[in-house]
């Protein structure tokens, strides 16, 4: 355990730690572009230059390891002067096309120049013309010539994806970013070397030109696409509403956690917000009649819906309920409290499996593409494909009166002339869900649900860590959370459930579902706690925060 | 007036739209003349609210000298004045006063909305909680001029402008509209 | 000193208001003699240079504008044609009043990249404050036209778009290095 | 029969063609004489036939407009005396220039007429009446629009009136006792004669401070600035502050008239008449003994003439008082016609007393 002293702090660290690691341990800043924390050490760029005492010349502090009694100066005059002229070289071939570039704002080129640079240039050549806006794959477009040659992207594909597909050529003030011939950047984690990239090389191809990033606003969240349960930043551009077409999610970025992520999130999560702004959007509840949709009022639908229900269960027939693990647990719960309490269904089937394997591997993507598929099985829903199939067998038989669906696409999981034969005979289907697709046209009641970027709750995710997502955006038109639309119908039925935020949702199921004891919202926190089997939840992980640019 | 809604409109109406007042030798000479009074004299009344009024002074003064338009006798009764200048930042306050004060005046009246924040709100238009969204909310404004404040020479350019509109209207057809 | 010693307190003589009445009257006589006698050799053409009156008569003649003086915007245009605006968004974001409202598109010549696609200005919101002139990293828009007279029937009229802004003909001779140097001319 | 139609001649040659007139003409003076007093131009636009005439049509506009603009009777106000208000105002300020000599005689076919429409021998207690009533089209009008502040207005004009009109009736007394009448057409023809056999005895000669005292109080009756407190324009406390339209208009013409009517009153006591000094009824009698004899039109055309720029001169003065001085506050108007006029007046009816018993 060596001691070191950087700039007049002491502290002590663990062996094998570099000075940069050890410096952010003491709450010191040092600049960096090539290192990244996920990332191999290559000692590139030399920003992060260094005074450490006995050593004749200046220390890249990512790459060299502590040592005991060493003293580190960061902020000498040296190491000033040192990083200002690695600044310097660094935007020699620079374009400085800010303008233009959509890094501009979360450029690291820009924040070190007004916090280390400001330097008079001193170059008078000519800047180096490099290829300019290659689109190197589907999400990715770049810019060679304001590439720094950090090469983080370089080892991203090495070291991360495993696919190599960008390599440097050339030589000197001629090299140059670009994809190997033949290759392009098209893995399924491609989009991640946007984000490590700290300049405006590479960029996305979605989010190209539509929105400045500093209109954006950024809400914590998870990702929803599928049973890892991905950390991530939604991007909204709220304030200026004509940007982006429209679009009020503008990007989604991964965000830090070690438990579940890291740094990382595969494309198919990073894109899969799209339906979220889709033309498909359910905006009003909607009654069939005649083939038509007409808009209806809340009220009346519900209504319309409680005297459906109700006079089936007064003649006894059966009403059924198909769930959906893209629920939250919050809805989930919601949903159990009302098929137990006021429908009396103990059993309802969530888990429609696809018809074709879904892409999977072993790193970040599964191929169960539900959030929360492990929430609705801690939860006491019947998870296993065979129950949904019962369920529509049991409506071919007709013995089915009224059935209730979540989301489900019901033709992604069976044969189309099964759910048809099956739908058909039902008298009246319900269909609670955000966006139109063919099982929603079979329905005689459509209720517009909020996607889950524009409600509160939490996802259970494949290991069991439930994890929190706030609302980025307002529900669209008059769509509602899946918990309140439930709370009304039920009042229909003269049972109150007394919720007003999804918190209370969680509160309450906290309180009786032993797998959830002893967490709030405010317990969650960014990173999640992990369910316990025995009913007790584990200890909180530790949260460190990311330590970013000083300002000034 | 848009074609969609002329078949829904009373017979008056109708009767204005189909030019049965503008086509009579007396009407357009009567109405050439009290056009023409109207608008060589324009009473402004004195009503200012924000910095905007300071520039209306600045056109009233020698400089720009508003009086030449025989603009220049500002009433200070609303009763007297022909022109209302709403010269300045209309807050939610004030707006149900100036509401009252334009009911005050007697027809023929003209509203000018100088400046930004009479306009549409100004600078105030999206996180101002205590400023109208533009005071053609509560009065029907006949010329709008942008600035903030607007130069002297804008509000004159503005106060021209209303010349041209008077000088378009006909007087017959607006009593029978004000009784409609 | 205290501020009221300044001022001694009215006389006798002084508080009959004849001596105030006097004196300000001289001086609004003195103006209007010297200014009839100035409107009348004015009129006769004998003396042509001293004005009665400092109006400038708006419609007919200008006030002259001093160069800093903001007036209605325009668009720069390249040597091409195309508007020099690269869509960069540092106006919209400087502006106080959120006026400016920009969406971008690809360009095609990849050396520019970016072009607005809607540029408008809404006057009705802009308090002409120049910012986004300062902001201007490409030197696309300028508030020097020269043009004032802005005033409009609705407010549609107000609200500018890019094919107006890149078309407005500037008044330059509108301004003018030292205004205060301009005297009026006399129209009776 | 002939005497009517006498009079009807006077009244329409007077106050149709010449105060009338005079008192549109003021509208565009007081516009015009401002701009010119503040570097400005003034109104100028109005054309007719491509003729601008100095703004002149402004005037005509002005009128046009308030004639055909909306006449609003506000809600709860006594409509009739809302309508007569304005009327008595510009009654009585009309009423008062029948007595106003603007001539001595003149004579046709033989027959003398004097100049003047009516030949009252009590000429200044008509005056005082007149005057008297004009504070009712004021209080009147204010009372019945129904409105605080124009009662406000009424209460101000009414003391404001009251107070001032003590002031002029008693610098007035001096004047009754330098020439031992109350007929108005004596006291103009008694300053023809001549002091020391060179000066004219003009009354600003015998009564230099009733002069002053007249002019002020007569300035205040006006209620113009700088004694605007019952029109109050700044604070819109003011009698007419409802009336719209030709109401109004009424009352704007009635400011002038009484502008007039002050003018011509001082002209008359003070200011000699329509006398021309040295011209008698049969022509000059210079004091250097030599004599221009005239035909007796021409001597009565220079007789009003003479009263005509007397009056102008003096609408000038009065323009060019109210277009400098800012207005009084309310206490001090009070303090200078209760202080300093009446008591002002008072020692001018004692020293006129003391030097006419010393000249016998």
């Amino acid at each position: 355990m060596p001691t070191i002293t950087i700039d007049g702090k002491e502290l002590t660290v663990d062996e094998g730690k570099t000075v940069i690691q050890a410096a952010e341990e003491a709450g010191i800043y040092i600049p960096r572009y090539c290192y990244h924390p996920g990332l191999r050490i290559v000692g590139q760029c030399r920003i992060c230059l260094v005074e450490i005492e006995k050593m004749p010349k200046l220390q890249v502090a990512c790459y060299t390891r502590v040592q005991d009694g060493m003293v580190v100066h960061v902020n000498s005059e040296k190491a000033k002067r040192a990083r200002q002229q690695v600044l310097e070289f660094l935007l020699v071939n620079h374009p400085i096309d800010c303008p233009v570039c959509d890094q501009a704002g979360e450029c690291y080129l820009q924040e070190y120049y007004m916090q280390f640079g400001l330097y008079d240039p001193k170059m008078i050549e000519d800047k180096n013309k490099k290829h300019k806006a290659v689109p190197v794959g589907p999400h990715v477009m770049l810019d060679s010539e304001r590439c720094i040659l950090c090469t983080r992207c370089v080892r991203f594909c090495d070291e991360i994806s495993k696919t190599s597909e960008l390599g440097v050529f050339n030589r000197g003030d001629r090299s140059e970013l670009l994809p190997y011939p033949g290759k392009t950047l098209d893995n399924p984690y491609s989009a991640n070397v946007v984000d490590i990239c700290p300049v405006g090389a590479l960029t996305e191809r979605d989010f190209r030109f539509k929105v400045r990033v500093w209109y954006l606003d950024e809400t914590k969240s998870v990702c929803p696409g599928c049973a890892t349960g991905c950390n991530i930043e939604i991007h909204t551009s709220k304030a200026r509403p004509y940007k982006n077409e429209g679009r009020r999610i503008a990007r989604l970025k991964p965000r830090y956690n070690p438990e579940v992520n890291d740094y990382w999130i595969c494309d198919y999560g990073r894109y899969g917000f799209l339906f979220v702004d889709d033309d498909s959007r359910i905006q009003q509840p909607l009654v069939q009649k005649d083939g038509q949709f007409n808009e209806v009022e809340w009220d009346n639908a519900l209504y319309m819906i409680h005297g459906v229900l109700n006079q089936a269960l007064e003649n006894g027939k059966s009403v059924r309920i198909l769930g959906s693990p893209q629920m939250s647990n919050e809805d989930l719960y919601a949903l159990k409290r009302f098929g137990n309490e006021v429908l009396e269904i103990h059993d309802i089937p969530v888990t429609v499996k696809p018809l074709e394997k879904p892409y999977s591997d072993d790193f970040l993507i599964r191929e169960d593409k539900n959030p929360n598929t492990r929430g609705a099985a801690l939860l006491g829903f019947d998870t296993d494909h065979a129950a949904t199939e019962k369920l529509l067998a049991d409506c071919r038989n007709g013995g089915v009166h009224s059935l209730i669906i979540f989301h489900h696409d019901l033709f992604k999981g069976f044969a189309a002339e099964d759910v048809r034969s099956a739908l058909d005979k039902v008298e009246t289907v319900i269909f609670v869900g955000s966006n139109m697709q063919p099982t929603a046209e079979l329905a005689t009641y459509i209720l517009p649900a909020c996607t889950w970027a524009e409600k509160d709750g939490t996802f259970t995710n494949h290991a069991g860590r439930v994890q929190k997502f706030d609302a980025a955006v307002d529900p669209l038109e008059n769509s509602l959370p899946e918990w309140k639309i439930l709370r009304r119908l039920a009042k229909q039925f003269g049972h109150a459930f007394a919720y007003f935020e999804a918190e209370d949702v969680f509160r309450d199921m906290a309180k009786k579902v032993p797998a959830f004891a002893g967490m709030s919202y405010r317990a969650l926190g960014d990173r999640g706690m992990v369910i316990n089997e025995n009913g007790r939840p584990s200890q909180q992980a530790e949260v460190k925060e990311e330590l970013t640019v000083v300002s000034k | 007036m848009a074609d969609s809604i002329q078949p829904y409109l009373p017979e008056e109406i109708k009767a204005i739209y189909e030019g049965r007042y503008g086509d009579n030798v007396i009407i357009t000479s009567v109405d050439k003349i009290l056009n023409w009074a109207k608008l060589s004299s324009l009473w402004p009344m004195t009503f200012g609210l924000a910095c905007c009024a300071i520039e209306m002074m600045a056109a009233s003064a020698s400089r720009f000298d508003i009086d030449r338009f025989g603009a220049g006798v500002f009433r200070p009764s609303p009763r007297q004045s022909d022109l209302m200048i709403v010269a300045g930042t209309v807050t939610m306050k004030m707006a149900d006063r100036i509401k009252l004060l334009y009911d005050q005046m007697p027809e023929p009246k003209y509203v000018i909305a100088m400046g930004s924040c009479a306009t549409c709100g100004g600078p105030y238009w999206k996180h101002g909680y205590h400023v109208l969204k533009g005071v053609d909310q509560i009065v029907p404004v006949d010329v709008y001029v942008p600035g903030c404040p607007p130069r002297p020479e804008a509000l004159l350019d503005g106060l021209l402008k209303l010349q041209q509109k008077i000088r378009r209207e006909s007087h017959i057809r607006r009593k029978v509209e004000a009784s409609v | 000193m205290n501020v009221h010693d300044k001022y001694k307190p009215l006389t006798w003589w002084d508080k009959t208001y004849i001596p105030l009445v006097i004196d300000g009257l001289s001086v609004t006589l003195r103006h209007f003699f010297r200014n009839i006698r100035l409107h009348i050799l004015n009129v006769l053409g004998i003396k042509t240079k001293e004005r009665g009156a400092v109006t400038y008569q708006y419609p007919e003649e200008m006030r002259p504008l001093w160069p800093r003086t903001r007036t209605l915007h325009r668009l720069m245009r390249r040597e091409d044609g195309s508007p020099r605006c690269v869509a960069c968004m540092m106006c919209e974001t400087a502006c106080p009043a959120r006026c400016i409202y920009i969406v971008a598109e690809e360009r095609p010549d990849v050396q520019i990249e970016k072009q607005p696609k809607i540029f408008n200005i809404d006057l009705g919101k802009c308090v002409f404050c120049g910012y986004c002139v300062e902001a201007c990293p490409e030197d696309a828009i300028r508030m020097d036209t020269g043009i004032i007279d802005i005033a409009s029937y609705t407010r549609n009229g107000m609200l500018l778009t890019k094919e107006q802004l890149l078309n407005i003909q500037p008044k330059v001779e509108n301004y003018v290095a030292r205004p205060d140097l301009v005297e009026g001319q006399p129209i009776y | 029969m002939q005497a009517l139609a006498e009079a009807a001649g006077k009244f329409i040659f007077f106050i149709g063609l010449i105060v009338l007139q005079i008192a549109a003409v003021l509208t565009w003076v007081e516009r015009k004489q401002s701009a010119v007093m503040q570097d400005r131009i003034g109104a100028n636009r109005a054309t007719i036939f491509g003729m601008r005439m100095l703004g002149m049509f402004h005037m005509l506009a002005d009128m046009l407009k308030l004639f055909t603009k909306e006449f609003f009777i506000p809600m709860g106000a006594r409509k009739f005396i809302y309508l007569l208000a304005p009327m008595i105002s510009l009654l009585f300020a009309l009423v008062g220039f029948a007595a106003i000599p603007f001539g001595d005689v003149l004579i046709i076919g033989g027959r003398e007429i004097p100049l003047q429409i009516a030949n009252i021998d009590i000429g200044i207690l008509y005056i005082f009446a007149v005057l008297g009533m004009a504070v009712y089209g004021v209080v009147l009008g204010a009372w019945a629009s129904n409105n605080n502040y124009a009662l406000l207005g009424g209460l101000r004009a009414s003391a404001q009136m009251l107070s001032y009109e003590v002031a002029i009736g008693i610098s007035l007394v001096g004047v009754i006792m330098v020439y031992q009448t109350v007929d108005l057409m004596e006291i103009a023809r008694a300053q023809g004669q001549l002091l020391w056999g060179w000066l004219p005895q003009w009354g600003i000669l015998w009564q230099p401070l009733g002069f002053l005292i007249f002019m002020a109080a007569g300035i205040a009756e006006t209620k113009r600035i700088p004694f605007d407190a019952p029109e109050g324009e700044s604070e819109i406390v003011g009698y007419f502050i409802e009336y719209s339209g030709m109401g109004f208009g009424m009352y704007f013409l009635t400011d002038f008239l009484e502008t007039i009517l002050i003018a011509s009153l001082t002209v008359t006591f003070f200011l000699g008449g329509f006398q021309v000094p040295y011209l008698y009824a049969d022509g000059f009698h210079f004091p250097w003994g030599q004599v221009v004899l005239l035909p007796n039109i021409v001597v009565a055309v220079l007789q009003f003439l003479s009263f005509l720029i007397k009056l102008i001169l003096l609408l000038f003065i009065m323009m060019a008082i109210r277009w400098t001085l800012p207005r009084f506050r309310y206490d001090q108007i009070m303090h200078l016609g209760w202080k300093i006029l009446l008591p002002a007046s008072l020692i001018n009816i004692l020293i006129t007393a003391v030097v006419l018993t010393l000249i016998g």
